[in-house]
């Protein structure tokens, strides 16, 4: 596959290192329920389709990044920094 | 009636042309009502079918499934068998499952090459052999075997070994003799053959569309391609699409689906006897009885669902076998492909009571659900029919995580790409 | 029985051919030495040499003969070379003639003339598909011990060897607008005109000659031998600056986006590889791979002589052989007619059994002698190893040495499907064509089942076309050649030719016939992937390129179906199989993994250290003067540093330098304890957990500045820690002010331990007060050293002595480490290694990987404390589920041996005294061992239920896989100054 | 008093040794390898909401802040883009005075302008590796497509998969900088490619 970092253009996947889904939201620093901890770390909807997926360019220039892409063809759609994302997120 | 195999009947048939040779299995029309429906006619499926039927007494029993049976996993894996875990909720349930193999075909009337070649495990330092002899002594105190060798008897038994040039040394080696290969086809159809014979239904070609509940929440019966199916039991096992079906139930899991790739050569003479891993190419090697050495190395890493993998994991695992057996340089890739991986967030499987009244879940088997297919059958077998664990698949369940008791061989915690 | 093999003369024509018959080369077969010529194959050189009989099949041993030209060939695999370079399984039609080539037949014993084994034929009758599932179970241990060797040996095909390959291999990446695979008419076509245009085009063929099927086949194009315009066509492409040609290329897999392998075979040099395997990411790819022609299969249709036409007339017209001097020609459409043409043009008697009860003779084979028999089918062979007579079903007996058997094509969709693409049947064609694709590419030519010259220079124009104008780019004004072919009629289905179902071959190679398929029917295995796995038809080294479809066609007729519903099983890579070694580059052995040199590398392998693999680091494990063993030398490395002074490597220590006004918010949030109150100049022991509240890493950070932190970790979490960090402040909180490197690399890393450390390091520092009061435990400096070398001091301990750390920009770590040794020589200075720190470690109680392995939780480890409760830290709430804080989890404790002799081991499993030894009185583990010099007996870290309530309690340390089982005493695991006076002096 | 200077060692010391390897033809190496250890190193990471600011400190000063992709000279200095938020000055001083000139400009304290500056003279390693066959040798190393790396483009990529800079300083040079432990691994996978060109240790 041939992810497209934001960065640095398109450029095969063994330069990235895979996170997995990159919507699962991380609860108030704050909370102690268990239950929505739980959730966040291990419960997936491992859709067969377009997910927003985390990988960082690790053999690049690092920037993590939350790539578009169907896990039943393996077509990419588009990405983004994550912090971009994770400011969208909060908006 | 379908006849019983053996050499006399080969002989029998044989003199006729084999024209007498029946259906291994019938294709009957699915009934309006089941005691259970057991989704996917995959191997562990179709073992749950039988083990219902010949333990439980219970066979008015429909196994469903989308394609034909085993169509997914228990035939495209690397057909390895072994009980060589180090944590017991794990090592528990896999030393039960490998006495089931043991004997497995003599009970299934049919030949499923079942050959206790070896299992090696090479460990690279000092401290991994220390970590190999922790599990190995795990594996003793549960009453299997274990060994640990040497680096000079692991180069006298295997030959195809090159320790003096590695990249990383070879130091010792995990030796489980009762571990092997089985031909993984002949798996499915052995149950199969034997689970129709105790009277289950096994329907191909048939697709759960919806699982059906009453207004409390229980199950009430499956919609498929082939019709409404009643029944109060749904069990489900059909890794790779766990996710999926199990969402028709309203059922989010702590499982995401990868791809795992596996490698065969063009036939040789026989070169490599024993099934041969090592952890720093997380590489795994074999020789089929055809003569084909199987291997494989890591999944390819993200989600997916295509069975199709890519070159990253191509070339790793052409470097893996290259970097301790150099000879297969020459030799020569007849065919990769693909399965589809149900990871679970601890590297180890669910077999479990849901949420959801009549419904049963077994999943999550990585990729290592093969050598679990006769013992995962028998304990959700149990599951199904008395709606509680079984006690050797007790640690199994999926309330681990809630409650903190993950079981993670692998110590990478909730990742399961690195599972 | 006459051989006619051996005896006839002459195959080869005197002229004609694309052979270059001034440089002969000289080859061996199964040790007999023969002559081609430089352009043959080994298949064609052998059948210049009259030489059929080339192979056994896989299971009952039938001798086999050549049939193919190409990647189909299921039968001609040989052995090739010599010693370590001996290569098994090398189909002869893919194998360029060399001189001095050593070829050997394989699955044969002891030859293939007489081969023992064939006995096994005769027992064929027993061995349908399948028939292995339905016995051999009896009694059940004689499966490994009896019958299993006995498959084994008797299955396989070649034979290889266990040396290493001793020759090179290499990869690389290419990027392309257009890649072609394939250069025939439809592939040179397009490339020709997308290069024109100017576009960076590949032309991959695995021939050594661009042409393709105009090789080996007489059209004309523009009124001349097809040959004159490839050859034209190639001088052009050469001269195009943006087209690279690679013949000898093998595109063997289709992947995601675009992206090929392929393998490029190498000639022979001094400094070259034997292969080049070259991943192609391509903006388009044209699919010009061409067909393959497919057989009729018919009973006794395995024996030596009877070929595809396609072969046939290739070998005649490239290669200048006669494969026979009496021809029968079977065939269901009009390449019968070309094949009968070009058979009797070069002097041979030909008969045509056509399967058409229509079929005419065209004009071209007027006046040539050519038999027809329409409407016929063969019905049966003779011969032994080389074809004598065929049989048609009207009982008409044709004496022969050859058939050529023209059963139509099928176009080569792997690649195509290989992308997931589905492809479709053609009821017209009778053939499977490409599907819809599934990705930018497009199938051309015979590949898309056009099958005439003239539709393959279309297509191939139209493709370059398509990738032109995707680019924007002008589009060349075409001029397309006019080629002329033998005119082609409709072949009509036919499939196999039914009789003795037990010996009409789908798979000769694995001796698959019709009445397996039809076996596989009656017992249930009737899906096209259970036809495959039941009768293993397919799975040979052609992967179902000779005879599947075929196959599959049996099926459906079986079925009552189509072939198009029966389907396909699915197309994998590679198309050809490829080298294991090619795959792989130049990673093997000790170039598998990169070696990751500390600084001090090269100085520890000079003062004689042995190394230690610790992740992609070597360490230095100890520095054994003469006569003594790494155990000895450990131990006195220990001994010395605990009395004197030591200094050890630490370079591989993960290192990240952090700056930012939040960075104290950010430590806080990562580690369990509190780094808002700590001062500039200080260090501090820091615990991180994973999200599920188990322990990650741990190691100190120290504050250098305001707002500058040196946070050090684990050698072997190191990069898991840097990611973990740029994750948190990219994806979770990138509002933090804060910003991280890794530094590891930048400097090295001296651990300076001892009674005395500080009087050595105040000989490097003279200016510098290192008193306790100045500098006290925990304190950190930044100091410079002559010349403005940057040094930073950070009195750490690791070993429970009074200890520091130094860090010197890397390149100055050699020269540090020398002057320390230096400068402390009358203070006992040595180096220590990797063993030493772990035995120190042991004895004070510090946690490695050993405890650290990512199951346990700071309570486990004992440090419960360093859970702040008094803010929030990533894994806080998940280490407090139930399982998680369940208190009688296994925990750190201390162990030693009652008796100074006996040995604890790590990987020991730890049991109460007095009862049985299985799971159920399981209570822990050993994780770390040692002999300690120190205490003058074995102790170790370990960790047992309970285990904080139960010191002094005597428990059972069992190694049942090395034969240990010793009682221990459990104690605190801080076995060394537990007080901390040491290393607070 | 003791001598307390210490000596510099390069990763390579023991690796490039000075001579022609491989098929040298009679036109000379395809290949050219140089070890540039004259070169300091200092990366200036940037926070993305200062990076604005940032670039016109420092272009006051006489250097540049280049965008993605692409490396910038001013003098003895070049500044090249070498990851997400970092940039790499390059110049043949000593990394003490380089460091001291990037922090200048941002008035001596670059971290309250979201700017961190980090010397890694000894933490990279620079290789400038030369010839005909640059580009050859170079693909069978790097995923980067070498049509598009024209002269001061730099790329964040790989080397036989370990992290590197590539800053093609001429069309038939580059500098590669790689994390000095993978220095000799690197080094000697490219002068293994570099056999059938012939190379020379310069």
């Amino acid at each position: 596959m041939r992810i497209p970092c934001p960065v640095c253009g398109a450029r095969p996947s063994e330069e990235f290192t895979y996170r997995g889904d990159a919507r699962p939201v991380r609860p108030p620093m704050d909370s102690s329920d268990q239950g929505a901890w739980v959730d966040y770390l291990f419960f997936r909807d491992d859709e067969r389709g377009r997910i927003k997926e985390q990988w960082q360019h690790t053999g690049g220039c690092r920037a993590w990044i939350v790539v578009d892409r169907d896990t039943a063809t393996h077509a990419v759609h588009g990405s983004e920094l994550a912090r971009d994302a994770a400011e969208g997120g909060q908006a | 009636m379908m006849s019983q195999y053996s050499v006399f009947q080969l002989l029998r048939e044989t003199l006729r042309g084999h024209t007498g040779w029946r259906p291994a299995w019938r294709d009957p029309a699915p009934k309006q009502r089941y005691d259970v429906v057991i989704v996917g006619g995959g191997g562990h499926g179709l073992a749950t079918a039988y083990y219902l039927a010949k333990e439980h007494g219970i066979t008015n029993v429909a196994v469903v499934e989308k394609g034909y049976l085993g169509g997914g996993n228990v035939g495209r894996n690397t057909t390895i068998v072994r009980a060589n875990y180090m944590l017991p909720g794990n090592q528990r349930f896999y030393s039960k499952s490998l006495a089931l193999w043991e004997g497995l075909e003599q009970e299934l009337n049919f030949n499923l090459m079942m050959s206790q070649r070896g299992v090696l495990n090479l460990a690279h330092t000092d401290g991994q052999v220390d970590m190999f002899a922790r599990r190995a002594n795990a594996m003793r105190l549960h009453g299997d075997d274990a060994e640990i060798w040497s680096p000079e008897k692991i180069a006298a038994e295997v030959p195809m070994l090159d320790l003096d040039s590695a990249r990383f040394p070879v130091r010792g080696g995990l030796m489980h003799k009762r571990g092997g290969t089985a031909r993984h086809d002949g798996v499915a159809w052995g149950y199969a053959r034997a689970a129709d014979r105790l009277g289950v239904d096994i329907i191909q070609n048939c697709e759960v569309t919806a699982i059906e509940r009453d207004p409390q929440g229980r199950i009430t019966g499956v919609d498929t391609t082939k019709g409404r199916i009643k029944t109060g039991k749904v069990g489900l096992a059909v890794a790779g699409h766990t996710s999926q079906v199990a969402q028709m139930a309203g059922l989010r899991l702590p499982i995401e689906t990868h791809l795992l790739q596996a490698f065969v050569t063009e036939g040789l003479k026989p070169i490599l006897d024993q099934v041969v891993t090592f952890a720093a190419g997380h590489f795994y090697i074999s020789q089929s009885d055809k003569g084909g050495l199987v291997f494989g190395s890591s999944l390819d890493g993200y989600n997916s669902y295509t069975a199709r993998g890519n070159l990253p994991m191509v070339e790793h695992t052409a470097e893996a076998a290259m970097s301790l057996m150099p000879c297969i340089g020459r030799l020569r890739l007849l065919r990769h492909w693909g399965g589809v991986m149900d990871m679970t967030m601890d590297g180890s499987p669910i077999i479990s009571t849901t949420h959801v009244p009549g419904l049963y879940l077994n999943g999550g088997w990585c990729y290592g659900g093969f050598k679990a297919t006769p013992g995962s059958g028998w304990c959700f077998a149990h599951t199904i029919a008395r709606d509680q664990p079984h006690p050797i698949g007790a640690d199994l369940r999926l309330d681990r995580f809630m409650t903190g008791r993950e079981l993670d061989e692998a110590g990478t915690g909730a990742q399961p790409n690195l599972h | 029985m006459r051989d006619l093999s051996d005896t006839e003369t002459a195959p080869r024509l005197t002229q004609g051919g694309r052979i270059d018959r001034s440089r002969p080369l000289t080859f061996t077969f199964d040790g007999r030495t023969l002559t081609g010529f430089a352009g043959d194959t080994l298949a064609s050189a052998l059948l210049a040499n009259g030489i059929h009989l080339a192979g056994r099949s896989f299971k009952v041993h039938r001798p086999r003969g050549l049939v193919g030209h190409r990647e189909n060939e299921p039968n001609a695999l040989m052995r090739l070379g010599t010693g370590d370079r001996l290569t098994p399984n090398l189909p002869a039609t893919l194998v360029e003639l060399t001189d001095g080539l050593v070829a050997e037949s394989q699955n044969r014993w002891p030859s293939l003339k007489y081969d023992l084994q064939a006995a096994s034929g005769l027992l064929k009758p027993m061995f349908p598909a399948g028939f292995y599932y339905k016995t051999f179970m009896w009694p059940a241990a004689f499966w490994e011990k009896l019958y299993e060797p006995a498959i084994r040996r008797a299955a396989g095909l070649g034979r290889a060897t266990t040396a290493p390959d001793p020759d090179r291999y290499e990869r690389g990446f290419k990027h392309c607008d257009l890649l072609v695979v394939g250069a025939g008419p439809a592939g040179l076509t397009a490339a020709l005109w997308a290069g024109r245009a100017g576009l960076h085009v590949i032309l991959a063929d695995q021939d050594s000659e661009l042409g393709g099927s105009l090789l080996t086949e007489r059209s004309t194009i523009d009124g001349e031998p097809a040959s004159l315009w490839v050859d034209r066509v190639a001088g052009e492409l050469a001269r195009l600056d943006t087209v690279e040609v690679m013949p000898r290329t093998s595109v063997f897999g289709y992947y995601d986006h675009n992206i090929l392998g392929a393998v490029e075979r190498l000639p022979t040099a001094e400094h070259g590889a034997r292969e080049r395997y070259w991943r192609i990411e391509a903006g388009r790819v044209t699919l010009a791979a061409g067909a393959l022609e497919r057989p009729i299969p018919f009973p006794d249709n395995d024996r030596p002589g009877i070929m595809l036409a396609s072969a046939v007339r290739a070998y005649l017209n490239r290669w200048a052989v006669r494969t026979g001097t009496r021809a029968v020609v079977f065939a269901n459409n009009d390449d019968g007619f070309s094949t009968a043409r070009d058979l009797s043009q070069a002097g041979i008697a030909v008969t045509l059994v056509d399967s058409r009860a229509d079929a005419e003779l065209p004009r071209a084979l007027t006046g040539l002698e050519v038999t027809l028999h329409r409407g016929r089918t063969i019905v049966g062979s003779k011969g032994r190893h080389r074809v004598s007579a065929v049989t048609l079903d009207d009982g008409t007996r044709l004496p022969c040495d050859l058939v050529a058997v023209a059963g139509g094509w099928n176009p080569v969709v792997n690649l195509h499907s290989q992308t997931g693409a589905r492809p479709r049947w053609d009821s017209i064609r009778d053939c499977f064509v490409p599907g819809q694709p599934r990705q930018n590419e497009s199938s051309v030519g015979a590949c898309a089942g056009r099958f005439t010259t003239a539709e393959a220079i279309q297509d191939g124009a139209h493709a370059a076309v398509e990738a032109i104008r995707a680019l924007g780019k002008p589009v060349p004004e075409l001029d397309l050649p006019v080629p002329e072919d033998p005119p082609a009629g409709r072949g009509e289905a036919l499939w196999y030719v039914g009789g003795r179902d037990s010996h009409t071959f789908l798979d000769p190679q694995h001796d698959v016939t019709v009445a397996d398929v039809k076996l596989a029917h009656r017992e249930g295995y009737r899906s096209v992937e259970h036809m495959k796995r039941y009768t293993t038809l397919g799975m040979a080294t052609d992967q179902g390129r000779f005879g599947n479809v075929n196959g599959m066609a049996v099926m459906a007729e079986a079925r009552g179906l189509s072939v198009a519903e029966v389907g396909t099983t699915t197309f994998r890579p590679p198309y050809t199989p490829v080298s294991v070694g090619a795959l792989a580059g130049r990673k093997r052995q000790r170039t598998f993994m990169p070696l990751r040199r500390s600084p001090l590398h090269d100085w520890a392998a000079d003062r004689g250290a042995i190394f230690a693999e610790a992740g992609l680091w070597q360490r230095s494990r100890a520095f054994p003067q003469a006569g003594e063993s790494l155990r000895e030398a450990a131990f006195r490395e220990t001994t010395q540093t605990r009395t004197h002074v030591g200094i050890c490597d630490v370079s591989t220590l993960g290192k990240i330098d952090i700056q930012g006004p939040d960075a104290p918010e950010l430590l806080n949030r990562v580690y369990t304890n509190g780094w808002k109150r700590l001062a500039v100049g200080r260090a501090r022991y820091g615990l991180m957990l994973r999200e599920d509240g188990h322990v990650m890493d741990d190691g100190t950070t120290s504050c250098l500045a305001e707002g500058h932190y040196h946070m050090t970790t684990t050698t072997g979490q190191a990069p898991k820690v840097m990611s973990h960090l740029e994750w948190c402040l990219q994806a979770l909180w990138p509002e933090l002010d804060v910003q991280v490197q890794s530094v590891t690399d930048q400097w090295a890393g001296l651990a300076v331990a001892g009674p005395n450390s500080r009087a050595l390091l105040q000989r490097l520092l003279p200016g510098v007060d290192l008193s306790n009061a100045a500098f006290p435990f925990m304190g950190v400096g930044r100091y410079a050293l002559a010349g403005g070398v940057p040094l930073r001091l950070f009195r750490i301990s690791f070993s429970g002595e009074l200890a520091y750390e130094v860090n010197v920009p890397a390149d100055y770590g050699p020269a540090l480490a020398d002057k320390l040794l230096e400068l402390g020589e009358d203070l006992g200075a040595i180096p220590y290694g990797l063993e030493a720190l772990d035995v120190m470690r042991i004895e004070k109680g510090h946690v490695t990987a050993g405890e650290l392995d990512g199951r346990t939780t700071a309570a486990d480890l004992g440090m419960a404390g360093l859970m702040s409760s008094k803010k929030d830290f990533i894994g806080r709430v998940l280490a407090q589920r139930p399982g998680m804080a369940d208190p009688s989890r296994p925990r750190l404790v201390g162990l030693q041996c009652a008796d100074g002799d006996e040995r604890i081991r790590a990987g020991s499993h730890l049991l109460p005294t007095g009862t049985q030894t299985t799971i159920d009185f399981d209570e822990g583990w050993v994780s770390s061992a040692t002999w300690s010099p120190t205490f003058g007996r074995h102790i170790a870290l370990g960790f047992l239920k309970n285990g904080g309530e139960r010191m002094g309690e005597v428990v059972r340390a069992v190694d049942l896989v090395r034969g240990h089982d010793v009682q221990v005493e459990v104690v605190s695991p801080h076995f060394y100054d537990p007080e901390g006076t040491r290393q607070r002096g | 008093m003791a001598d307390l200077t210490l000596a510099p060692v390069s990763p390579l010391a023991r690796a490039l040794t000075p001579g022609d390897v491989g098929a040298v033809g009679p036109g000379g190496p395809g290949v050219v390898f140089r070890d540039r250890r004259d070169l300091s190193l200092v990366t200036i990471q940037v926070r993305p909401d200062k990076q604005a600011a940032a670039r016109q400190a420092l272009e006051g000063a006489g250097f540049a802040l280049p965008p993605v992709g692409q490396a910038a000279r001013s003098g003895e200095v070049s500044v090249i883009w070498s990851a997400l938020d970092r940039w790499i000055a390059i110049a043949p001083w000593a990394p003490g005075e380089l460091h001291r000139t990037l922090a200048d400009p941002f008035g001596g304290d670059p971290r309250a302008r979201g700017v961190a500056l980090v010397d890694q003279s000894s933490g990279l390693f620079a290789l400038q590796v030369g010839g005909p066959k640059l580009d050859a040798l170079l693909a069978k190393g790097t995923p980067v497509d070498l049509h598009a790396l024209e002269t001061d483009r730099t790329a964040a990529t790989g080397i036989d998969h370990q992290p590197v800079t590539l800053w093609r300083i001429a069309p038939q040079t580059v500098l590669l900088l790689v994390g000095r432990a993978f220095a000799q691994d690197t080094l000697e996978f490219l002068q293994e490619m570099a056999l059938e060109y012939g190379y020379r240790n310069g």
